[in-house]
C-alpha cells in the first residue's frame, strides 16, 4: 500500500465519505477546479459533480451561514476555509448560530457540519497565514475541535467528524500538510472524538502536544531517549471535548508534565489542560506543569518565524528542567 | 461613454390609503373568505401584542418586540407560503409563524425565557435574534432544496436595519449566484431602534439592493395587506417554479417602540406617528370589507372577542407551563452529551433541585 | 457628592475625556438620541454634537473597521457595541487589523481605541444578551481587556482606556450597571491598566474574580466573616495583561486560591490564572486551585438563567473545602 | 405599479484596443511628458513584476503576487492621487504605492517576509491580507479628514473578489450615509484565484454595487490607462470637493497566476488569456505614443534599460538588507511593552542571539 500525506488522507477521508453518504456536500473558495490551495479536495470534484463539491463566492461568513442552512436540511455539509486568520468573519455565524440551533431549539433542528481550515505557522506564508487560535474555538460550547497530527489520524477523525451529528472544528496543520507519510488504509474507520493517542509510552515525564508541535516533541523523546530519559507523548488530538483521563492517568505514573503548543501563550489550551491537571493530580505532581508554547504576540512574517516557534531543544531542556525536581 | 445597464425599481399598491382598488385585483381578493381570513389574522395579530406587552409591564413576559402597525406585512407573507415551504423569520414575525402552526402560547414561552418556545416549527426556523444573519441560513437552505431538486421555496424576513449587516449582502449576493428559490422580505418600519431610516443608508429605496446581487427588487405598500400577500405569492411562486431570488421591500411604519425596553418618545419625531397612522393595514381593510358588505360594527365585535379568547387562552396555556429542568440547558447541547460535561450535568441539576426544592 | 451607578461613571467618564480631548468620537448603534440601550452616552449628543457622537447603521464590523480607520488618523474613538453576544460580527476587524497594525507596521499606524460592550448574563435578557467571552479577547496579543466592577473603577479605568495608545476591549458587566453606587469625583484620574486591585485583605483564602461575580464573592465574604474566616478578594480588573505579581503575594500568603468568573469553565480566564499561579507557587499551594465558573453551556433564557451563575453558597461551600486541605 | 426609481451605470473609453481615441480626450493626455510618464510607470511596473517572479523561483522571495496586465490600473490611481490623499490598497496595488514613495525595495521586503516593509507609507496604509477589510479602514480614514474639514480623498482598492465580502458593502453603504471623501477602486481582473468572475456575483456589472449604497459607480476600460487616470481623477475630485463617493470598476484580464503558489492552467480555459491580451495596456498605449511620434524601438530598447537598472538596484538593496532582531516580533506589539511580557521578551532575544550565532 503507498503511503500518502496527511493532505492526502483528508482528500481520501472526504472521498471516501462522499461515496458512501450522498449528503455529504463540500464548499468553500476554491476547492472545484482547482482543488483547494493545498489540494485537499483535488478530484473530487471531477469525481462527485458541482452540485456537491461547491466553489462558493469569496465571503467567509456566507461559507459557514450556508453550511448551517443545509445542515438544518440534513446535508452534511464540509467547508473548507482557506487558512485560520480568515474564519473570524465566519466566527459569529459559527458561534451565535452552528453551535447553538440545537440547544436553542431544543433538538428540532441541528448542525451535522464539519469546518475545516488549514492552521499554524512554518509554512512561510504571508501574514495571517500561521494563526493556531484554536483556543477560540475551545472555549465555545456545542462545538467540537479535532486536530490531527498524522494521515493515518487525519483520515480516521475526519470521517468521524463528519459523521459526528454536530458542528465540528477540523484544524490541519499545514506545517504537517506534506511531513510524514503513512500507509492509510482507506477502510472506512473513524476515530474516536473522545479520546487523546498515546504516541509513546514512557516513564519519567508526560509530553502533551496536538497539531505540528507533536513533530518537535517526537524528534526531541527520540534525542532524550539517547539520554536514557523516558517519555510519554500524547497527542490530545480532540480539543474539545479533551480526554483528561488519558492525561491524568499519565501523570499519575509520571508526575511530570510539559505541555507543548504553537498557539499564543496567554488563554492557550495549555492552561485548559494545565488548570485541569493541577486541579485534580496537583498531590501526584513532582514538578510544577511546564507549558512551552509561541509568545504572546503575533505570528512574524517568514523571515523571523522561526524564532516564533517553540523548538526541539527547548523541549529537551524543560525535561531536563522538571527532572531535576526529585 | 457609453450606458451599459439600466434598472428600474417598481412599487406596488393595490389598496390605498383610503381604501380604494387601484391595482389590478388578484383572485385571492375576489373570494371574500380569503379577505376575511386575512381581516381576522391581522385583528389577532394586535390583539396579542396588546395583550403580551400587558404581560410585560406586569412582570409576566420579558422583553417583548410588537409589530403595531406591520400587521400586513406578516399576515401577507404567512398567507402567501405554502405549508412545505420554509419560514426564516425576525422577531416581530410571529403572525406568518402562528399561521404556519406555531401555537400562541409558543411565542408567549420564547419571550417569557423558555427555550421551548422554539420547539415547534418543523423546519422553519426560529428567530434569529442577531440582527441580519439568518438570510445566510435561508439561503443555506435554499441551497439544500435546490440540491434535491424540491419545488419549494424559503421565505426570509428582516427589518431594513438588518440591511446594513454584511450577511445580509452576502445572502443576495449567493442568492443571485446560485440562483436560489428565495424570497427575501425587508420589513422597512423607519425605524432600527433609534436610527432612522435614513441613517441607515443612502439608497433610495432598500429594494435596490438586489440590484447589487443582480436579481429583482421591488417595493410595496406594507400598509396593504392585498399588494404584500400578491407579491410575495409571485415572488414565491418564482422561486419554486424557477429558482429566481426576489427581495421586496415592505413599506410601513413602526407604530410601537421598538421593544418594551425602548421609549421611542425619546427620539421618535413628535407627529410623525400619527400621520401614518392614517396608512395602517387594519383600518384600511376594515373599510373596504364594509364597502364590500361584509362587514360591519357587529362582526366586529364579535372578532374582537373571539380574538381576546383565544389569546386568553393562549395566555392560560403559557402561564400553566411547568418551568423546565435545570439540566435541559445542558442536555440539548449536543445530540450526546461529552463525558467532561457529566460532572457539570450533575452540578446543574443539584442546583436545579435545591433552587425547585 | 452624589453617588451614581455604574453606568453613570461610564457616562461621566466619557464627558470627561470628551472635554479634555477633542480628538475622543463615541460612535455605535442607537448611542446619539437615544443615548445607548443602557444609557451610558446619554446627554452626550447634546453636549458634543453629531459629529462627535456617531449613530451607526446597524453593522459590527462596520463599527469596529470604521473605528479602525479613524484611529489610524489620530482620532479615539470609542465604539460602543449593544450586546458582547453582538461584537462577534467585529472579531476580525479586530483581531486581524485593531491588535495588529501596530506591530504590522513597526510603529507606523497604531489603533488607540477603545470597545465597550456590556457582558454578562442576569438581566434575564434575550439569547445573545448574555455572553461572557472575555477569554476569547484576551487570547488576542495586542489588546488590552478591562472589566470595570464599581462605579469608581468603571470611571478610572475607562478614562486610562481612552488614554492608551493602543486598543482596549472594555467589558462592562450589565448586572452591575445600576446596582451599588459610589462616590465618584470628576477629577479625570485614571486608574492603572495593568493592576489588579486588593477589595479586601485577609489571611486564609484567596478570591480571584472580576465583572458581576464580584458581588457574589463580596457578599460570600461578609458571611464566612462571620465564622472567623478571613478571605483576600482580588478584582483582577485587567483581564490583560495580568496582574500576576499580585495575584502571586497573596497566594503566597494564604496557600489557597479560589477562582471566580461567570464565563464558561473550558478555556474561560480561570484557567489563565490558574495555569500561571500554579506553574510559580506550586510549593506554596496548600489546595488546589479551584475554579467556580459558568457551566460549559450556552446561557440559557431567563427561566433557567438563575441556575447558570455561580452562588454566594458554591463559594462559600469552596472556600470551606480548600480550608480542609492542612 | 409604477418605476418609482431608475439607475443606469456607465462604460468609459478613451484609448480604445487599437489604439484609436474614442473618447473626449482630458487635458493630461494632450501633454506629451505626461503620457510619457504614464508609459514609463507601466514599463517599471512589467518589470519589476518579472523580476520578483525570478526571485520567488530561486527561493530569495516569498510569494508574490504579479500584476501582469492590469498596470494601468495601478498607474492610473497612482497618478491621479495627491499626494494628501490616502491609498488603502490592496496587494496588487504596488505600482500606486511607490508613485507615492514608497521605495520598490520596500515592496520587495514585505514580500520578502520582512514587516519592514511596511515602515514606510505616511497615513497610507500597507495591504490588508483578508481580502476586502480594508474598504472599512478607507471609510474610518476618510470620516477622520472630513470631521476636521480637510479637502482630501480616501481611495481604497481591490478585486473583484473581495465585492463579495460583507465588509466591501459594509463600507460602500457608510460613505453613502455619511457622504464621505472616498473613491472605492475595483480590479475586476475576472478571477480571484481560481473563481471566474461569474461566479462571484449575478450582478451584471460590478459597478451597479454602488446602487445598493445609494452613489455613482461606473465601469472603466482597466487597460486604458488614459481613462482609468481620467476617472480616477474626477472622482477624487468629488470627493475632495464635494464629498461625494464614487465607485468604480475596472475592466482588466489577470495575465498571471493567481500568486506564484498558484497554478492558473488548473482552471483557467485555453485561449483566454492570448485574447484578452489584444486589449493589454502597455502595447495600448506605446502603439498610440508612437503614433504621436513621441516613442520608438530605440527610446523602448532605453527604457527597459533603465527599468531593469532601478528594480536590480532595488533588488540589491533588499537582498542586502540585515535581518531583523528577533525582539522586533514583541517590540512592536504596543507602545509599551506590558510587564507580563518581559520575560516573553528575554527568551526571544535568546532564541535570536541563539540562531544568528
Ligand atoms: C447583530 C446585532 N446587533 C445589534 C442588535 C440589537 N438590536 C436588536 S433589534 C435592533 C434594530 C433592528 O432594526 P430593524 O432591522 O429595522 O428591525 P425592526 O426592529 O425595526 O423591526 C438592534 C440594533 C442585535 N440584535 N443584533
Ligand atoms: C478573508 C480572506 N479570505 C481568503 C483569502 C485568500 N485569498 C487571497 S487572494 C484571494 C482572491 C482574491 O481575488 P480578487 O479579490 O478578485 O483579487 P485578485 O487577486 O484577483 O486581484 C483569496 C481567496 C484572503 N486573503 N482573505
Ligand atoms: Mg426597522
Ligand atoms: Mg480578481
Amino acid at each position: 500500500m503507498a503511503e500518502i500525506t496527511l493532505v492526502e488522507a483528508i482528500n481520501q477521508a472526504l472521498a471516501y465519505e462522499m461515496q458512501a453518504d450522498p449528503d455529504v456536500i463540500l464548499l468553500g473558495e476554491d476547492i472545484g477546479k482547482d482543488g483547494g490551495v493545498f489540494r485537499a479536495t483535488v478530484g473530487l470534484l471531477e469525481k462527485f459533480g458541482e452540485e456537491r463539491v461547491r466553489d462558493t463566492p469569496l465571503a467567509e461568513s456566507m461559507i459557514a451561514g450556508l453550511a448551517i442552512g443545509m445542515a438544518m436540511q440534513g446535508l452534511k455539509p464540509v467547508a473548507e476555509f482557506q487558512f485560520m486568520g480568515f474564519t473570524y468573519p465566519a466566527l459569529d455565524q459559527i458561534i451565535n448560530h452552528a453551535a447553538r440551533m440545537r440547544n436553542r431549539t431544543r433538538g428540532r433542528l441541528s448542525c451535522p457540519l464539519v469546518f475545516r481550515a488549514p492552521f499554524g505557522c512554518g509554512i512561510h506564508a504571508p501574514e495571517h497565514h500561521s494563526e493556531s487560535t484554536e483556543a477560540i474555538y475551545a472555549h465555545i460550547p456545542g462545538l467540537r475541535v479535532v486536530i490531527p497530527s498524522s494521515p493515518q489520524r487525519a483520515y480516521g477523525l475526519l470521517l468521524s467528524a463528519i459523521r459526528d451529528p454536530d458542528p465540528v472544528i477540523f484544524l490541519e496543520p499545514a506545517r504537517l500538510y506534506r511531513w510524514a507519510k503513512q500507509e492509510v488504509p482507506d477502510d472506512g474507520k473513524g476515530l474516536p472524538l473522545d479520546r487523546a493517542f498515546i504516541l509513546q509510552s514512557g516513564e519519567d515525564v508526560t509530553l502533551i502536544s496536538w497539531g505540528a508541535m507533536i513533530k518537535e516533541t517526537l524528534s526531541a523523546a527520540q534525542k532524550l531517549k539517547k539520554d536514557g530519559i523516558s517519555v510519554e507523548i500524547i497527542d490530545v488530538a480532540t480539543i474539545k471535548p479533551l480526554d483528561k483521563q488519558t492525561l491524568l492517568t499519565s501523570i499519575e505514573k509520571t508526575g511530570r508534565c510539559i505541555i507543548i503548543h504553537e498557539a499564543a501563550r496567554t488563554g492557550g489550551v495549555g492552561e485548559h489542560i494545565s488548570a485541569e491537571l493541577a486541579e485534580q493530580a496537583l498531590f501526584f505532581l513532582k514538578a510544577p506543569i511546564i507549558r512551552l508554547t509561541g509568545y504572546d504576540t503575533i505570528v512574524p512574517y517568514a523571515k523571523l518565524e522561526n524564532y516564533y516557534l517553540p523548538k526541539e531543544q527547548q523541549i529537551i531542556d524543560a525535561v531536563q528542567r522538571v527532572l531535576e525536581f526529585a | 461613454m457609453k450606458i451599459i445597464a439600466r434598472f428600474e425599481i417598481s412599487y406596488y399598491q393595490i389598496l390605498n390609503e383610503t381604501s380604494e382598488i387601484v391595482g389590478t385585483l388578484p383572485s385571492f381578493a375576489k373570494d371574500n373568505e380569503h379577505l376575511l381570513r386575512l381581516y381576522r389574522i391581522m385583528v389577532l395579530n394586535r390583539v396579542f401584542d396588546t395583550k403580551a406587552i400587558a404581560l410585560q409591564r406586569t412582570g409576566r413576559l420579558g422583553t417583548y418586540p410588537s409589530s403595531l402597525g406591520q400587521e400586513a406585512v406578516f399576515t401577507g407573507i404567512g398567507d402567501a407560503m405554502l405549508k412545505n415551504d420554509i419560514l426564516v423569520p425576525y422577531y416581530r414575525d410571529y403572525a406568518a409563524m402562528w399561521m404556519r402552526g406555531i401555537p400562541l402560547s409558543d411565542i408567549l414561552l420564547f419571550w417569557g425565557g423558555d427555550e421551548r418556545g422554539n420547539l415547534q416549527g418543523g423546519e422553519d426556523l426560529p428567530f434569529s435574534v442577531p440582527v441580519g444573519s439568518q438570510g445566510l441560513h435561508a439561503a443555506g437552505i435554499a441551497t439544500a432544496l435546490k440540491i434535491r431538486q424540491e419545488k419549494r421555496a424559503v421565505l426570509t424576513t428582516c427589518g431594513e436595519g438588518a440591511t446594513s449587516q454584511g450577511d445580509f449582502y452576502e445572502a443576495l449576493n449567493i442568492a443571485g449566484i446560485w440562483k436560489l428559490p428565495i424570497v427575501f422580505v425587508i420589513n422597512n418600519n423607519q425605524w432600527a431602534i433609534s436610527v432612522p431610516r435614513s441613517q441607515q443608508t443612502a439608497a433610495a429605496t432598500l429594494a435596490q439592493k438586489a440590484i447589487a446581487a443582480g436579481f429583482q427588487g421591488e417595493q410595496v405598500d406594507g400598509n396593504d395587506v392585498l399588494a404584500v400577500r400578491e407579491r410575495v405569492d409571485v415572488a414565491l411562486t418564482k422561486a419554486r417554479e424557477e429558482n429566481i431570488p426576489t427581495l421586496l421591500e415592505m413599506i410601513c411604519y413602526r407604530q410601537c417602540d421598538h421593544t418594551t425596553a425602548d421609549e421611542a418618545t425619546r427620539y421618535e419625531p413628535k407627529g410623525v406617528r400619527d400621520l401614518e397612522w392614517k396608512k395602517e393595514p387594519i383600518m384600511r381593510l376594515r373599510r373596504y370589507l364594509e364597502n364590500l358588505k361584509i362587514w360591519n360594527q357587529i362582526l366586529e365585535e364579535q372578532l374582537q372577542k373571539e380574538c381576546t379568547a383565544e389569546v386568553e387562552k393562549a395566555v392560560q396555556a403559557y402561564l400553566a407551563t411547568k418551568p423546565a429542568p435545570a439540566s435541559d440547558m445542558i442536555d440539548y447541547l449536543y445530540a450526546k452529551l461529552p463525558h467532561t460535561l457529566f460532572e457539570q450535568r450533575e452540578q446543574i441539576k443539584q442546583v436545579g433541585d435545591q433552587c425547585h426544592g
